[in-house]
């Protein structure tokens, strides 16, 4: 389940829809609005999604994720609109049996989506400047 | 390059659409492959983004620079990602 | 920071406590009740642990984490008495300026935690019998 | 081995308290080591878990079962740990 939303995500929320009786281990990933980039220091952030294809190509992810790293249940939110420092922008969760698939599911899925879903990021400076970050590791996965 | 003139509606996200002004522009082109749309809409922007870390999707299905474009398509050209 | 409970562990407030405007990144672990243990039907779970030698050695883990993968936060929590199936019996949250280190960090403390904290698990079957279960990884932390 | 008798506290936990019956007893014990502390209470008890993957502490350090004890000491006997 991959979603989109311009609302507050409810990490609660999310984790209660992975419960599994057959699952001994819970890893989560959540990316925080943090107060600096490359140096420069950040107000907020600004996230724009391209929603049917951020749900597509997510789909897609967890799909792979599951094949890697057999895991039991597994949700994606991505957030949109204008952030705060400290906010939360993405939540990732996996349960499965064994708590080795819910660690590298988890991982594989974040660093997929960082590097495939339409998300962009505008930075908004402290000295009043803003522009849109460009994905570090592209270069790395256009290699692949 | 086929020679013939093609009705595409390109969208443009984030930093492209900064670019072009506009959220999205129906064209009549001369195109064969998603990378002409790119290139002629660079030319008509004056952008210099290279397509190397840019992705496209046509019709909403990802594509690559390569994939041919059809009279009526849709194009969606997308700046580097930067989700999370 | 490390603490054993036998109150239900509140992970929000856990997550809350790792606010820190510097980062960009937080992981997290939750190991979770389960049904089934090597092919047998669990009906719940009791953990025995000895304290003072848990905060001890679990304040190692952490600074030994640290070390290896500089995070900004970290916090371990693990609950003791009966448990029933998909309660939370043990939490490790880390937060740092960026994702890999926050998977690392978190995934070295709960491997590390498991093999070296005085911490038992004994499991009442679904056929009214019960054992205590034997760590795993103890073998293979010894050959190390 | 050292020849003197030495008042030992012994604390057991999980599986050995179950062995034991009783959670603590201070015994009057011929021992060296931890291990020998360890192996004096196995006998005593009949328990046939050998110390390989168990653990000891001493006076609420975490010790090696070729650790000395003294006099007075408290030994505290860990089977194999399980947690999370």
């Amino acid at each position: 389940m991959i979603e989109v939303t311009s609302a507050v995500i409810d990490a609660e929320k999310q984790k209660r829809a992975l419960c599994n009786a057959g699952a001994g281990g819970y890893c989560s990933f959540e990316g925080w609005v943090r107060n600096e980039n490359d140096g420069r220091l950040v107000n907020r952030l600004e996230y724009e999604a391209y929603e049917p294809l951020v749900i597509a190509e997510g789909k897609k992810v967890l799909a792979e994720a599951l094949q890697r790293f057999p895991y039991l249940e597994a949700r994606c939110v991505h957030r949109t609109g204008l952030l705060e420092i400290g906010d939360l922008a993405v939540w990732v969760g996996v349960a499965s049996a064994h708590r080795d698939e819910a660690f590298k599911a988890c991982r594989y899925i974040i660093d997929e989506l960082k590097m495939r879903l339409p998300i962009w990021k505008k930075e908004h400076y402290a000295d009043g400047d803003s522009g849109w970050v460009n994905c570090e590791r592209c270069a790395a996965h256009d290699q692949r | 390059m086929s020679g013939s003139e093609k009705t595409i509606l390109v969208r443009y996200f984030a930093m492209f659409r900064e670019h072009a002004g506009v959220g999205e522009e129906t064209l009549s082109l001369n195109a064969a492959t998603a990378k002409d749309v790119f290139e002629q809409t660079r030319l008509r922007h004056g952008s210099k983004e290279p397509n190397g870390h840019c992705k496209v999707a046509i019709n909403d299905e990802m594509a690559d620079w390569s994939s041919p474009v059809e009279d009526g398509d849709t194009v969606l050209l997308f700046p580097p990602v930067a989700g999370g």
